[in-house]
């Protein structure tokens, strides 16, 4: 296929995707042949079933909101935020994991008693009801984050002096 | 200039702070309950941070968890708002503790004016007209005349061990004094043990006017006239308007520059308001708040300035941005507070707003943290939006409320909207002829006509 | 592929996603062949989800929007406006009916030449195309109303003397 | 006053005008083409009527439509807007043979200033100051040097039968105009088959100032100063404010008063607004609009008066509700005209409003006939919305519109919103210092970049 084809083909299409965003469509289905049979097919549809997630989504503010200065819902993902939930590690939502442990309180984790301890706990390790996780300062004080339960430390979703907002997940353990 | 502020509220008021903060190029940083994840405020500040569960208590009422929200977002100063931790001492002592600025006035002056007792004898101090009485128990019948005459009346005599009316008798002139005394003294005696009474000038039917004053901290102060808040509903304030329909240029002029001294020679630093029951032509001390207050635009409005900055400019120790001969008043505002509530019974009324649409066009205002598909919780209070026009004059700015009130759509909840609708039909409110009593006495009627 | 062709294609499915658009529509499927065939399938269809119903209802602002000075909503379907659409009769929009003659214009209906003579049609009557309807007054001149075609009289929709707007329709014939 | 107030127009300014009415107590009908049925302005009214197909020739144009219309509602009077009839001496003429009323000027001042000749020598009668020329062509080089002399240089020499630039010769001093002179001669000559030229007075880098007037149609009139509306694509004003920045109290006092004295001394009737290009403290009249202008909400803003009010009351034979000593300017105002418009291109945009949401607080008006939900139509102006601003000063309004932009949210069409957005982070824009030139070239030049 020539370069000009390709460009051509490409030009198409973001036609084909422009359209379909300006006429608020769900699908646009296209097949042509340009052989002998010199045919197209197309097929251009609206979902109404995934208006549903639509007018949810339409629930906070859009996050495509057009603003030049950051409209309110991009802001709602900047980084300043971004770094104040600490690192979401990839997959899901581990907030949402039944292992999660969460922070009680607003403050900086740290992961060792002190700088240059050895951490409290690490990836991999079995942990007993009650054993301290890691540390939160709040106000000058330090506070210790007891295991709920016993398990094994599977993901540690902060890092050493993060800080982390009310409910953030700090730990996975099973 | 503080490069990062702290908002320590929600709702429109959040809002309010977020939108002079960004006018100035000041960053936010929001704070909120797990139950206001979705809420304006966070959405529209530059930071938002999580500080604990939906109980008040655990979230916007907890000092530990705003402190070390600005320690670990780098927020230099916080803005209380009104309600929660803006009248707390405490909260203001700890928040300077930690090296923080509090936008608003000392923790002195907050102790202050937070007691009423000592309140009054400071602003009784000040010349600040206050209701007068008998200071203390009035020994005997004789003493009650002489105070009686000197206080004028009517009076009411008051047991000092009282409360709930009993031990409470209203002499209407000098005929009365003496059977309103001894009643007073033997019911006082049967209901608490203790005889003794206190005389206090009895106002039938005040006007509940406020002064909004402004310090900058170092002697200096201003007045920005007054607001008339006398249509309420259990104390709360339901309607405000400014300037107050009763108020001359004289009169305002006049209690506002002993307003304005006041709060001069205390050193008083940034928003206050002086409240007032007004009777007669006379201004009687009732307290003094001291943040912002929820109907403030309506100042805001007839003097085009933007009393949040000015709160944070004073904060920052700026020198305040107008003296008093840069505040000229100009035409009328109202502002009526729009509650997520069902009437007649004024019950809360949280859930899900489908469809916001605000009014617009010339003189309107909105002061609102709804949007379509929000959620409103049903853990805080039900104030949702606030509605504020200007007009040249009075009748100018209920014919716009009117209209406005006419195109704001919030569909999903009861509001108190047709209550404002209900009202400006009345002739009372179109001419201004209200007391503090009347909104309860109309409510009281129609429900009974309805 | 030419350009030009490139560019009839995207004019045509542009052209269905506006139709689709247009008429609430869900889908169009269209196949078309060029060449020996020289065929086109054309399929169009409007699902009507239960969503739809609710998607539909937040499009408008509420009818019931509680504001006590009438709200807009309301303002919309008050006896003012009701007054000019005329009067629509029992069971849905004779507007839509594929039997409507609609008004050419705004103005006053008269049902009869001049007041006393009677009506130019009555229900039940036979008209044939082109014949006199109703005269419609505006800007104090005459205009006579033609049937656009020979049919019965089913149903007359407004009353001598009523005012009608561009649209509105005036008889049933069928 | 009327009852009753036809609006011939659709839109924002359609709901501009019922608001109007609405606060004046008059009843408001909406007419409307078969593409407009679920328009904002057909809501908003008391009543609504369809007069026509999509094609505003056959609906909003249509004069047999309106007047029969005005007929059938029982209107009395006829609020044009802006645009379509609002500039037509032959409506006005059969609005008034049909006795209804025209809200605007007569239908011979609308004539005056509608043919461009005529409208410059009234102007320039009424000491309206104008560009200086010839005033004809100028038989010889002789008479050229002398006129170019008394004119001030730069000049520019045109063929009196000319036009695109042909026979156009620009004279920056004396030494030029000899060559100036002669080489427009020739080209006109060669061009056109007429040698003759004539002189005017070059202007360079002017800015766009306008004048609002208000005549009460019995010789008085009243200037509201200007506004700066040089920022313009293709001859289309993209933002305007008020005051200008580049005009000070003296000089707004100055030409405020020649405007007013002219549209007084012709018995002017309602609103109206002189345009001006300004260059080096001088006035040059271009033309008199003789309607509401798009941007007349900064005015609005900054004086605190409802101009559609004033029209309705001058309409109704009423007096001016102010004079000139009731006029005070007061701050600074912004407007941006907010176009659905796909950028860099301004390509209409027309399409389904999924998600509005207006920006509120302090000093924000909104005026706009979008709701979520509402679809645009492809067959009118891409006016969509119009934020206004007002401020106490120009970066207190600079502050609060880019404040204000960044809450609005018009989800499912593009806008001109990000224009804003640009335009404001520019030195240029933030001093003030542009000319009508400014915003084609900073176009042209981030076209070239981006």
């Amino acid at each position: 296929m020539s370069k000009d084809r390709n460009q051509a083909d490409v030009a198409f299409i973001e036609a084909l995707a422009e359209l379909l965003n300006r006429n608020d469509l769900t699908e646009i289905n296209v097949k042509r042949e340009y052989g002998e049979n010199d045919s197209l097919n197309v097929r251009v549809s609206k979902h109404l079933a995934p208006v549903m997630a639509q007018a949810a989504a339409a629930v906070p503010l859009p996050a495509a909101a057009p603003a030049p200065p950051p409209a309110a819902a991009d802001r709602a993902t900047d980084t300043g935020k971004a770094e104040v939930r600490g690192e979401g590690g990839s997959g899901g939502d581990p907030a949402q994991h039944p292992g999660a442990i969460t922070s009680p309180m607003v403050g900086t984790a740290y992961l060792a008693p002190e700088p240059g301890a050895a951490n409290f706990v690490s990836v991999g390790a079995s942990v007993s009801e009650g054993q301290t996780l890691m540390i939160i300062e709040a106000m000058k004080t330090m506070n210790q984050i007891p295991s709920p339960r016993s398990g094994v430390v599977k993901r540690i979703l902060v890092t050493d002096g993060s800080p982390v907002e009310y409910g953030a997940p700090l730990m996975i353990i099973e | 200039m503080f490069q990062k502020i702290l908002i320590a509220n929600r709702g429109e008021i959040a809002l309010r702070v977020i939108r002079a903060c960004r006018e100035m190029g000041i960053a936010s940083v929001a704070v909120h309950s797990t139950a206001d994840a979705d809420a304006m405020h966070v959405r529209m500040a530059d930071e938002a941070l999580c500080i604990g569960p939906a109980p008040a208590t655990d979230s916007y009422l907890s000092v530990p968890a705003i402190i070390s929200a600005c320690e670990i977002t780098g927020a230099e100063a916080i803005h209380p708002g009104y309600g929660f931790l803006s009248e707390n001492a405490n909260f203001v002592q700890i928040v300077e503790d930690h090296g923080l600025t509090f936008i608003g006035p000392s923790a002195a002056h907050i102790r202050l004016m937070g007691d009423k007792i000592t309140a009054k004898e400071t602003m009784k101090a000040l010349d600040v007209p206050c209701v007068p009485g008998s200071d203390g128990g009035v020994p005997d019948l004789a003493t009650a005349r002489k105070l009686a005459a000197e206080i004028g009346y009517p009076v009411i005599v008051k047991a000092t061990a009282g409360g709930g009316g009993r031990g409470m008798k209203l002499a209407r002139s000098e005929a009365e004094i003496d059977a309103a005394f001894q009643t007073a003294r033997s019911e006082a005696k049967a209901a608490f043990g203790n005889p003794e009474v206190y005389l206090e000038k009895y106002l039938g039917n005040p006007r509940h006017i406020e002064i909004q004053v402004f310090g900058d901290g170092k002697g200096g102060a201003v007045h920005l006239g007054e607001r008339d808040c006398s249509l309420q509903r259990r104390h709360q304030k339901v309607l405000e308007e400014a300037p107050g329909p009763s108020i001359d240029a004289e009169t305002r002029d006049r209690i506002g520059r002993v307003c304005a001294e006041a709060v001069g020679r205390i050193g008083y630093s940034g928003a206050g308001t002086i409240e007032f029951l007004y009777e007669d032509g006379e201004f009687y001390f009732i307290e003094m708040n001291t943040r912002l207050q929820v109907e403030h635009p309506v100042t805001e409005a007839i003097f085009g300035v933007d009393l949040v900055r000015e709160q944070i400019r004073i904060a920052a120790g700026l020198p305040m941005s107008f003296g008093q001969d840069d505040l000229h008043l100009n035409g009328h505002a109202i502002e009526v507070r729009i509650n997520a509530e069902r009437l007649p019974a004024f019950a809360p009324c949280p859930g899900l707003v489908k469809t916001f649409h605000a009014p617009g066009g010339l003189g309107v205002r909105m002061d609102s943290a709804l949007y379509g598909g929000y959620r409103i919780p049903p853990y805080y209070d039900s104030l949702i939006a606030k509605l504020i026009v200007h007009g040249r004059d009075r009748p100018e700015a209920i014919a716009r409320l009117r209209r406005a009130l006419g195109e704001l759509i919030v569909d999903g909840v009861d509001t108190t909207v047709p209550l404002f609708g209900a009202l400006l039909a009345e002739p009372d409110i179109q001419t201004g002829d209200y007391s503090i009593h009347w909104l309860e006495r109309w409510l009281a009627r129609e429900l009974q006509q309805g």
